[in-house]
């Protein structure tokens, strides 16, 4: 099993994982736009890390990821998310500082059905970065986690 | 009772057969697939609870003119709980690798502390 | 300093979150800066908590709000109704008392941690689910807003649950962390279940509107007894009491201390929601009833299976057990008068609402000798411990502080709040009372027990010398705090514990008017 | 004797939440939904966001969301504790 499974998955595998990838970053960076948003792209990519973990099994992964930089950047990104929270502290925690400001983020949207602004939502798509890095690294330091755990197990 | 309430009911069903699969199987695995059970049809009591008849979902990219759109408080509730809920699967699930581990077998009955 | 006390709320949630998430970076520096960082995070948050108490009380424990995301909180709506719409935490002297309670139960958990966990792996994650804890705990005493009550209550089950797991080496503790986990996130699901059933029914989640909204109807009736059965089984009441044993048993012993203030939390959140999510709306004599009951058998069934235990660690989690009753009883008591509003149901409250803080500062006492002395005797059964006395003064001493406090014997704290109480359950119903005073005299017999098999004996080999200064202080911090409410009840109870009282029998209106405007 | 007491309680909130769930409200047809109306006006002025759902996720129960990541922040920790590297001593 650590050796990772048969040569079609592996091959699907490489296919699907750099789409599965670009996907879940469009869905993290266009939250505040359409469907989706931080904790729904970052499920995605870690998805796409946990597909790659099944087909290449805990060996394949060796050297290109570990739990231990994977937990440092969720911590990251946690510490980011809490950060937000804290930029609007003048007003109240968690007031959306930069909404409608101009500056980065600060574009206001017409009202009613429109193609969607990119440059607004204040606060909203920094959050969504910072949550989806943090679910993304998270899950995915979860399962390599428990797939090491689990496989150490089986070959002692 | 009225028809249009089957979703409530369906939802209701998930939840009680989550509930029997917790109080009467034998097995770790299966104990937390009845967990599980009981959070979707939570999950799915939530999000029915923010329908509204034809109605789109609330995001106004490309959406149709003067629409009536769905709640969208539930379906905020409803991330949150099943972010929750990913969270407790998977640490009842480490949990459960070191019963095996210690134990070998996830046999409840053979399990000494989880029989009260 | 306005600032400060105006961001009180949320930062006594958010500081400890920063901790949280900072301390596995920190880690990374070493151990040193790690525990001074830990240290750091719990004293700032003791100290907010201070603060908020300070600001409450000294207003004599009127509500007061914190509006998350800023802006208006009550917006008014076509109909007229003015709710609020974004998420509002709520201190009233209930709130702040509680923040009390679990701001010095955690500072003295961190601190004992640091030498009791010394020569431990994974201290970095350890500090961090002990922070998370916190934060979670505090999240659940200061919202004022029913979902936001569940998000941190699952903090807490799953925060409580690594915890209790965390000694990976010891089977039990996998086996209870499973249990545990399963039956926190069943708890979890009821409440989130009776949240849905409201939110579908009133289309708000905050308390205050919530409150204002209720009518009584069936839904609402469900949405009680979700509510009750799943906090019921969170604070460890019987018949609900199975996982508790096992969680304060196998958690590592400061870990059980903050554990206790977890269960306590879920104390709080049945209390907010009798009182002032439901009060008067539904028929409150029969509830009341019901919970006196509960307690009583809690009282009971905690006593003697204290009794019969042979480990000591779970004896204390059983006589822990016994005292959620106390607590459920006093105010159960006060619920059941809670129409006509005599002077004793008052009293009852005032009883049950400081047995909290006693309780919370005796167990958590009695945890931390508990650990001291089982890794001294390097055995946690009772039958093989002996002699500890000798080498162990202290230690002896403080244990017979927390049992006597905690069985209620005068001059100690126990015997302030249990008086109160034994005092309204007599007016109440003499049997009740009874029950409840014999059941007290029934545990002051399991610790004589405990500290005759333990501490009194022959010297036994291999057994060290006095636990190290680390551990030691934060015991007699507790030891003192003991003694001080003990010596002094009547101006804690002025000071801290009417207000908080106040806050639940009286505090119904101004709570709701507060967020609504009006009342 | 125990099983049956679990099946009577299980038979008993079984049929309880089936009764509840017929005697809600019809579906469709939310009883008191201003403030999700609040929301669903008020998203594009005052976040300047298109997806109320996001709006409401991020910024008018942001709280919440600070919660749920902590959650997930708490079982990473939780797991990766249980699967840590242990001292030699601690068998």
């Amino acid at each position: 099993m650590n050796t990772g499974m048969s040569i079609i998955v592996r091959t699907i595998t490489r296919l699907v994982y750099a789409l599965a990838l670009v996907f879940g970053f469009y869905v993290i960076m266009h939250g505040h736009l359409t469907p989706g948003g931080g904790f729904q792209g970052g499920a995605v990519v870690a998805s796409a890390f946990a597909l790659y973990l099944v087909a290449f099994g805990a060996a394949g992964i060796k050297g290109h990821l570990s739990h231990h930089l994977l937990q440092t950047l969720e911590e990251v990104g946690a510490l980011a998310f809490l950060a937000l929270g804290f930029v609007g502290v003048g007003t109240a925690f968690f007031y959306n500082l930069l909404a409608n400001s101009g500056g980065v983020f600060g574009g206001s949207v017409p009202l009613g059905p429109n193609a969607g602004v990119f440059n607004a939502g204040g606060t909203l798509p920094l959050m969504n970065w910072a949550v989806g890095l943090k679910v993304m690294t998270g899950i995915a330091a979860v399962v390599i986690a428990m797939l090491v755990g689990a496989r150490k197990e089986e070959t002692e | 009772m009225n028809i249009g309430n089957l979703p409530f009911v369906v939802a209701a069903l998930l939840v009680v057969l989550g509930i029997y699969t917790f109080l009467f199987k034998r097995n770790l695995i299966k104990l937390v697939i009845g967990i599980s059970l009981v959070e979707t049809g939570v999950n799915l009591f939530l999000v029915t609870l923010g329908y509204r008849t034809a109605g789109i979902a609330p995001i106004y990219t490309f959406a149709p003119e003067a629409e009536r759109m769905v709640l969208p408080t539930p379906q905020a509730l409803t991330l949150t709980s099943i972010v929750i809920g990913l969270a407790t699967t998977a640490l009842l699930l480490s949990f459960a690798v070191f019963i095996h581990r210690h134990y070998g077998t996830l046999d409840v009955r053979k399990v000494k502390e989880l029989q009260g | 300093m306005t600032a400060l006390t105006n961001h009180a709320p949320v930062l006594l949630i958010a500081i400890p979150l920063l901790g949280a998430f900072g301390v596995p970076l920190i880690g990374k520096l070493g151990r040193g800066a790690r525990n001074t960082f830990v240290g750091l995070i719990a004293l700032i948050t003791a100290a907010f908590a201070g603060l908020l108490a300070a600001t409450v009380f000294a207003r004599a424990g009127a509500p007061g709000l914190y509006v998350l995301g800023g802006g208006g909180f009550g917006v008014p709506l076509p109909s007229g109704l003015s709710v609020p719409i974004r998420i509002i935490l709520e201190a009233d002297g209930m709130s702040a008392f509680m923040a009390l309670i679990t701001a010095l139960i955690t500072l003295t958990g961190a601190f004992f941690s640091f030498s009791y966990w010394k020569d431990r792996s994974g201290g970095t994650l350890f500090y961090s689910l002990l922070l998370l804890l916190t934060a979670g705990i505090f999240g659940m005493e200061l919202t004022g807003d029913l979902f936001n009550f569940f998000v941190f209550l699952e903090i807490t089950s799953i925060a409580a649950c690594g915890l209790i797991g965390f000694r990976v080496w010891l089977k039990n503790a996998q086996e209870a962390g499973f249990k545990v986990m399963a039956l926190y996130t069943l708890s979890g699901l009821f409440v989130l279940l009776a949240v849905g059933l409201l939110y579908g029914q009133y289309g708000g989640l905050n308390i205050a509107y919530l409150a204002s909204a209720l009518t009584g109807s069936t839904i609402d009736i469900v949405a009680l007894g979700l509510l009750l059965t799943g906090l019921a089984l969170k604070a460890g009441a019987v018949p609900l009491h199975m996982w508790a044993p096992d969680a304060y048993g196998e958690a590592p012993a400061p870990m059980s201390a903050v554990l206790v203030a977890n269960s306590q939390a879920s104390l709080y959140g049945l209390f907010r929601i009798l009182f002032t999510l439901f009060g008067l709306t539904i028929s409150v004599a029969t509830l009341g009833w019901i919970l006196v009951v509960l307690a009583l058998l809690t009282i009971f069934v905690g006593v003697t299976m204290a009794l019969i235990q042979n480990d000591i660690k779970r004896l204390i989690a059983y006589s822990a057990v016994s005292q959620i009753g106390y607590m459920l009883l006093g105010v159960g008591v006060g619920l059941t008068v809670s129409v006509a509003k005599p002077d004793y149901g008052f009293v009852a409250m005032q009883g049950g609402i400081f047995h909290m803080f006693n309780d919370a500062v005796c167990v958590g006492l009695l945890f931390l000798v508990g650990g001291v002395i089982t890794r001294a005797a390097g055995t946690r059964d009772l039958n093989r411990m002996g002699g500890l006395a000798h080498s162990m003064k202290w230690t002896s001493v403080l244990f017979i502080i927390g049992a006597f406090a905690l069985a209620g014997v005068p001059p100690f704290n126990g015997f302030a709040s249990k008086f109160l109480i034994y005092e309204a359950t007599f007016r109440l119903s003499p049997i009740l009372a009874v029950v409840a005073i014999l059941s007290s005299i029934l545990l002051l017999a399991v610790f004589v027990k405990v500290f005759q098999a333990a501490f009194l004996g022959p010297r036994q080999e291999g057994i060290g010398g006095e636990v190290p200064a680390g551990m030691m202080v934060p015991m007699v911090a507790l030891a003192f705090v003991i003694v001080a409410f003990g010596l002094f009840p009547g101006f804690f109870i002025d000071k801290i514990v009417t207000p908080a009282a106040n806050a639940l029998w009286y505090g119904r209106d101004a709570y709701i008017g507060l967020v609504l405007g009006g009342g | 004797m125990k099983k049956v007491a679990i099946l009577v309680a299980f038979l008993f909130v079984g049929a309880f939440l089936l009764l509840t769930a017929t005697s809600m409200r019809p579906f469709g047809e939310p009883s008191f939904a201003e403030m999700d109306d609040y929301f669903i006006a008020n998203t594009q002025a005052e976040v300047a966001a298109n997806n109320a759902v996001t709006a409401v996720v991020f910024d008018y129960r942001g709280f919440d969301t600070l919660g749920e990541a902590t959650v997930l922040f708490a079982a990473v920790v939780g797991v990766l504790a249980l699967f840590r590297k242990l001292r030699e001593d601690e068998v």
